[in-house]
């Protein structure tokens, strides 16, 4: 089983709340789901499209043809109405798009009417519509009315059995009236059906995106000050941060510009709390100056950085991977850099924990990369394991400082990391300076001091980092024909791919989500896997193949082929499969 | 308690005669009247003559990029509520490329204090036209003068109903101790712009320019009167008035953000990770 | 000679009922009435829903990035001081991210006319507190309510001296459409803030919550007064004073500037090497 | 002959005329002359030089051993008293130093009493001092009379007077006292002695650094709009546009910060002059999202870079070769650029005018490298040839748009390149985006207008653009058995040491100054060469062979050996020799 909808309309018409709603029912009905999003830069109007997959086999990517289109508005039946699939459905009402369509692929499902017979509430339309799709599905409406219950717990008990009333009205509608529905979902998984939420590392269903995963992920690691300008895709991890402010001991701080942002995370790092801050392309250009002070003052700090098609504005709500270079050429001079760029929400999260881990420990700038499509894609998963995520603080405070005789914030040592203390908390001064510094953080001109501070701060720390960087993880057959790499948000497609793949070829997917230091091929077979392989692939949502240009730097090895997509969507699971030469099996 | 000594920093790089050298001192008397020691006091510095300043004192020391000393600083004291802390600027860091955060920081109104080392010049770049820079003045850059209007950052600052505006002159060094510890002492942001002659680059505004003009405002003005204080902040002519230019009463920032009012510096609260664990639920 | 149905440009994006749908309107009629045609206009955008409006209309356009409308504008202005310049900014776009290009570009007073489309909110990235949001108001990014006073732009106008100072309401078309004219009639740098509703994500200051407090100012007020001018800026509250606050008569850059002053616009002035080879002999 | 003159003291004290006013004379009396510069962060003291070679061999390098130290304090005597070659002098005043030294290889020139005695004035002091090296290396005055006259000729007859017999004093003195002093000079070459300068690309004696050679090859470019916030190393060449400005059609504006100033180089070069603007690593930074801009409106922009000691504020005045790999990943999204390296003030000229008309020819930013080192060293040349700066308007201006009947700024064509019209200058329309665009400039969303804007903006263009790319320069033995590489300002110490060694051994430079697009391999045998020698060496000025990464990730190569220097000074002559096996040769 494995189902596509897709939710279309304009924006403002609800159709998140729809597709978020199908989403999280699913999950808890003990299905596995992968959403991903697709909208325009502008409020109202315009046409966007919310799409879910559900499966009983693990899916992590989105596919090109869909089971259930629910309609919202006119465009959507003219935009995809040729991308079914065999049986499929498209859901919309006559009345609302001022339109019959005829034909044994439309149910045409008067959301409106029955909204307003059911609940006198035109506004619960979108509620007959999720209705609609479960009773499509031949779904029961037990999990939905527990979502329904959570969610308008606070608006009172009326307002909730209104949406349950709309929902089985949407339900009986379907049912009825859709013979043509050959839709078959097995029950759920009693184990998990409505299962109550269950705590960090339990199993359990969860959703999450890439988004909230890295909010999750920096808030566990200590993170006390985020501080960002609104861009897009960033943003929701601004508002996560301000929404925790509010329950937990944390300042978030909105900034006149990035600029500014970056020096704030830089000042409240040296003031003795972990911080982060996040923007997109555009938006870190304006930080490369502050990125170089982190680098020169050795001040730990989290950067994220969600990609989307540019160069300048380019189209802000999509989604590319662009970026790489970029970030990890980004700032004047030579400095250690950490880059991470998770391919899942689980690993967003495990890899935010490490970034915060890295920076604090080198004291260095480490980055997240990450783009829309990861930063909007939700996944469900058992859970996440809250173990993983490192929490050792390693800054002297009061404590350690009284016992210490003097104090130099960049003194040389044989690690090249400088001791890092808190500012106040003792009489020792900590003294740091953009300028080259010496042992002490005054500024100075040698020659000899500036040689010896590159070599602690470059030289001697980047080895060190290096070992701690992980292999590309390895997916697929062993001494496979084909080799499938990508590097961050391609993670769930690819290996969807492979794992469609691996029943009549031999193939496998090296995937590398922990970018820079560049992992140590000595440390792993990745070198040799390729090198075996009679064909190399690697897929970029970009037009230059940075990660390939990256790999060749690194490690000379040169790539067959290349796939790169650059129009600002995402990787359909169909398109992967075509391109690597299977695009004659539907059994998908 | 402390004494000047304590506040012996490298030798100064700055040129004799310099204006800085004497803003420098008079911080090191203010501090010893205040009975600050060093590490009871963090400095951010940009870049420029005067963000060299930390390194001639002794203090905990952040002296980051050219321009952006507020956004450090403002984070510093939302972190760290405890600290005094003080930013040192020049006139390009803090009117040029800072700009920006000098509106927003004015706006914030945490309690930080700001001293612009004014010399109407930028003098480690070597003597370009500053924002502050007097129309007319002629240099490399401006080979036809410069043909616009100086940016009045007290007026600005006033406009802005900024916490405390006060305008200072390196070569009224008791004034400039007591205008400094004024600042300091005031609760939200505090804007000291010292007048410093830059004897290498600025031929206009020399010493005697200033001290011919400088003159305290008179014990009538009072600062909390915003229109009177405008209309002192304007004048910048023949007369250019030293002194408590304005004040009013707003709210720090740092007593209105739940996270940290009337608690322990954030740097100081515990964190463990058993307290957020439970944000995991919201997903399942 | 033009006529609205020159201006018509892509259907504009915006929501329904959002004010920059009549800010547009008011331009057309403007546009119109001054018998300006496409051509001859180069509009310079920023990002945000104001940055879309040229696209919804007819000119030369330079949409650019967030917060970057003035400097591209004032090097239009100085290349080719022939041409009708037009900066089109939201609230963030100009007081926020562009601050400092605001304050300089005040100070310089080339003859250009800036826009601010202020819906005190940004509205393009979902409704996030901007420069001008009042303080109280809750956002997702402002949970405890904005902290701390907002800028206003009409008083930091004033105090910088600008050339042409006015506040206009979207909901007040006519009066908008006039002091557009206005605006751009002006010889000197123009700033028209426009109070505009975004019904999506500002719900306090509503098209009724402007339409109350909005008040023309009257024909007592004379803008060369500045510290009238000053006192009328500061008043955003229960009224809000619209129209021509403030004028200064100071000379433009173009006009003063040797190489353009009384001169071909620079883009018109001809080139050729034979001018400036002789240059070279400088270094023998 | 080949003497290398250090003139060391504090900064303010008048060293840096005492070396221009050496140089430039040594330059019209024939010599090859090459300069650079030492100096600190400050305006007032430190310790600062400025060294002064002459030669009757092409030179275009520094030594580290010097012939004449002349000493305008104490620590200038002390730091390099034992940096003096066989034979070499330290001219000193003991009454300004307060210091007397003992040993024949000090001579005392009391140039405070000399000059009070002959021209009542002590500020003549540094001009008896040049007149005592000229007295030293036994040269008549009669050049520097006439320099003298010009230089001081605004100030009146008598100061000039006063002058000439300060020098003529100092030489007398010299010529009386150093009876050890045994160099060598010899008789100017009569053709060029004194002769009056010459016109451009006429022969005659040059003296000229990398900054006023960048100016002047923007002037001749048709720059016609130069914007900039004042930041070392770059800050030269606003004062040099600055001054222009008073004498031709030419607008400089000094910004209120670098993203000003970009944007307003992208503005005036959208209104339909040719613009730039120029600043450092750390300035740069601020420029990024600009970058950006330009490459997403495909606005011709130039852009200097010079690069100097970082991350952050580093040591403002001093030089590295750090921010290659920063400059060309610089950026969000994918966009052509054009970057220029140039490593003499001759190529600094022409890769000027070259950047200008390929960054207008193909509507691109394009960037000159530059450094510290390269700005400030001041090389002797017979001339520059103005005729090898291309100038062709490429906008289309009123004329031509009257003929056409529609037009679009982002028009679909086969190479690429779209017209580029005068906004204003007709009725038709401008209209560019930094969002993603349509033909016509007008903001879309769609998936194929992005993906057909970005074969035309970066796909189509690219290879043209890297067909217009010069191959690196070859220089020294064929089938060398050593090849050494550089790139940017290493070009001249390369190029000497390549001359030096070339007698005894086999050895050849490659060196880039044209890099990216990177050279295409197949244009020229420099992948041969390398691949044929015994061992390849890459010289840089940084600690991560930013050029060997480029190198590898553009041809594969992997170099044998690298030298990098990053302690913020140039390389020496000597150094290279050293480190390049050759050091027994001190006949250099
Ligand atoms: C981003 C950036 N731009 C430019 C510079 C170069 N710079 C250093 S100090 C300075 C201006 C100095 O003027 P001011 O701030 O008035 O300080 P002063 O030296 O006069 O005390 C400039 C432009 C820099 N360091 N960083
Ligand atoms: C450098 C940069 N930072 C952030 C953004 C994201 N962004 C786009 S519009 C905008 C703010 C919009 O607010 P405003 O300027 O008030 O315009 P409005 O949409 O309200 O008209 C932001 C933050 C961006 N495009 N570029
Ligand atoms: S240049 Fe001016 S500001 Fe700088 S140290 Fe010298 S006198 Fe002071
Ligand atoms: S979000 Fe607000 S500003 Fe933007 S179009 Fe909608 S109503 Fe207008
Ligand atoms: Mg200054
Ligand atoms: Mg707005």
């Amino acid at each position: 089983m494995d189902y596509t909808i897709r939710i279309g309309g304009q924006a403002g018409q609800g159709l998140q709340t729809i597709g978020a709603v199908l989403a999280k029912l699913f999950t808890r009905a003990g299905f596995h789901v992968f959403t991903h999003q697709d909208y325009m830069s502008r409020i109202r109007g315009g046409h966007n499209y919310y799409q879910v997959r559900l499966s009983d086999r693990p899916v992590s990517s989105s596919r090109s043809l869909v089971d259930i289109l629910v309609s919202l508005d006119k465009t959507t039946v003219e935009e995809h109405r040729d991308e079914l699939n065999a049986g499929g459905m498209i859901v919309y009402d006559s009345e609302t798009i001022r339109q019959k369509y005829e034909g044994e692929n439309f149910l045409d499902v008067p959301s409106r009417q029955i909204a307003m017979d059911t609940a006198g509430n035109r506004l619960m339309e979108n509620t007959v519509a999720v209705g609609a799709v479960l009773g499509m599905l031949g779904m029961s409406l037990e999990i939905l009315e527990a979502l329904l219950n959570e969610v308008f717990a606070r608006k009172g008990h009326e307002v909730v059995e209104q949406n349950i009333a709309a929902a089985s009205a949407g339900a009986q509608f379907a049912r009825e009236n859709c013979s043509q529905c050959a839709f078959s979902v097995p029950e759920p998984r009693s184990a998990e059906a409505g299962a109550t939420p269950a705590g960090g590392g339990a199993p359990g269903r969860m959703l999450l995106d890439g988004t909230n995963a890295v909010g999750l992920g920096a808030l566990l690691s200590g993170c006390r000050f985020y501080t960002a300008y609104p861009m897009t895709p960033s943003t929701g991890i601004l508002n996560f941060m301000a929404a925790q402010s509010k329950k937990h001991s944390l300042v978030v701080e909105q900034a006149e510009d990035e600029i500014a942002a970056i020096n704030m995370a830089i000042g409240a790092s040296y003031a003795g709390v972990r911080s982060m801050t996040g923007t997109a392309g555009g938006g870190f250009a304006l930080m490369v100056e502050g990125v170089s002070l982190a680098g020169m003052t050795e001040t730990p700090v989290v950067i994220y950085v969600g990609q989307r098609p540019a160069p300048a504005t380019g189209l802000p709500t999509r989604t590319e991977q662009a970026d790489l270079l970029y970030v990890l050429h980004a700032a004047h001079g030579e400095f250690p850099k950490i880059i991470m760029a998770p391919g899942s929400p689980g690993q967003a999260f495990h890899l935010t924990g490490k970034a915060f881990d890295l920076a604090e420990k080198y004291q260095v700038p480490a980055f997240i990369i990450s783009d829309q499509y990861l930063a909007d894609s939700e996944w469900s998963l058992d859970g996440l394991d809250a173990e993983k995520i490192p929490y050792h603080d390693y800054r002297l405070r009061a404590g350690d400082l009284a016992k210490l005789d003097s104090y130099k914030r960049h003194a040389y040592t044989d690690s090249g990391v400088s001791p890092l203390a808190e500012p106040g908390a003792s009489r020792h001064l900590v003294v740091t300076d953009s300028d080259e510094h010496d042992e002490e953080g005054h500024l100075i001109e040698d020659a000899l001091t500036r040689r010896l501070m590159v070599e602690k701060r470059l030289l001697k720390k980047m080895p060190l980092i290096r070992e701690e960087i992980s292999p590309p993880l390895y997916y697929g057959a062993e001494n496979p024909e084909v080799v499938v790499v990508g590097w961050g948000s391609t993670y769930g497609v690819i290996k969807e791919a492979v794992d469609i793949m691996g029943d009549s070829s031999s193939i496998a997917m090296l995937h590398f989500s922990e970018i820079f230091p560049f992992p140590d091929p000595e440390k792993s077979d990745f070198l040799e896997v390729l090198g075996k392989a009679k064909s190399t692939v690697c897929v970029e949502n970009n037009a230059t193949s940075q990660f390939a240009q990256l790999v060749r730097a690194e490690t000379g090895f040169v790539f067959d082929r290349h796939l790169n997509k650059f129009d600002g969507r995402p990787f359909m699971l169909e398109e992967l499969l075509d391109y690597l030469g299977d695009a004659g099996r539907n059994d998908v | 308690m402390s004494e000047l000594e304590d506040f012996r920093g490298q030798n100064p790089a700055w040129c004799p005669g310099c204006g800085n050298l004497q803003i420098l001192r008079s911080f090191k008397m203010a501090m010893v009247e205040m009975g600050i020691e060093p590490h009871e006091l963090i400095i951010v510095s940009g870049i420029g003559q005067a963000g060299k300043f930390p390194h001639y004192t002794k203090c905990n020391t952040f002296n980051g990029l050219h321009g952006r000393t507020l956004p450090v600083s403002q984070a510093i004291r939302l972190v760290n509520h405890g600290m005094r802390v003080l930013a040192v600027a020049g006139d390009g860091d803090c009117y040029g490329e800072g700009g920006n955060h000098f509106l927003h920081a004015l706006r914030r109104n945490l309690n930080i204090t700001v001293f612009v080392h004014d010399n109407q010049v930028y003098g480690l770049t070597k003597g370009q036209a500053s924002p502050t820079t007097d129309e007319g003045m002629v240099t490399g850059t401006q080979p036809f003068g410069v043909l616009y209007e100086p940016l009045n950052p007290v007026a600005l600052a006033v406009s802005m109903d900024a916490g405390f505006v006060a305008r200072g002159f390196s070569g009224n060094q008791e004034q400039l101790k007591e205008l400094m510890r004024a600042a300091l002492e005031h609760r939200g942001f505090s804007l000291l712009d010292i007048l410093q002659p830059c004897v290498t680059y600025n031929k206009i505004n020399t010493f005697q320019w200033y001290k011919q003009r400088c003159n305290p405002v008179g014990v009538s003005h009072d600062p909390s009167d915003r229109e009177a204080a405008w209309r002192l902040a304007l004048e910048f002519g023949d007369r250019i008035p030293t002194g408590i230019i304005y004040r009013s009463d707003r709210p720090t920032l740092e007593e209105r953000l739940p996270e940290i009012a009337n608690q322990e510096p954030l740097v100081k609260q515990p964190f463990s990770q058993g307290d957020v664990i439970s944000e995991l639920e919201n997903f399942f």
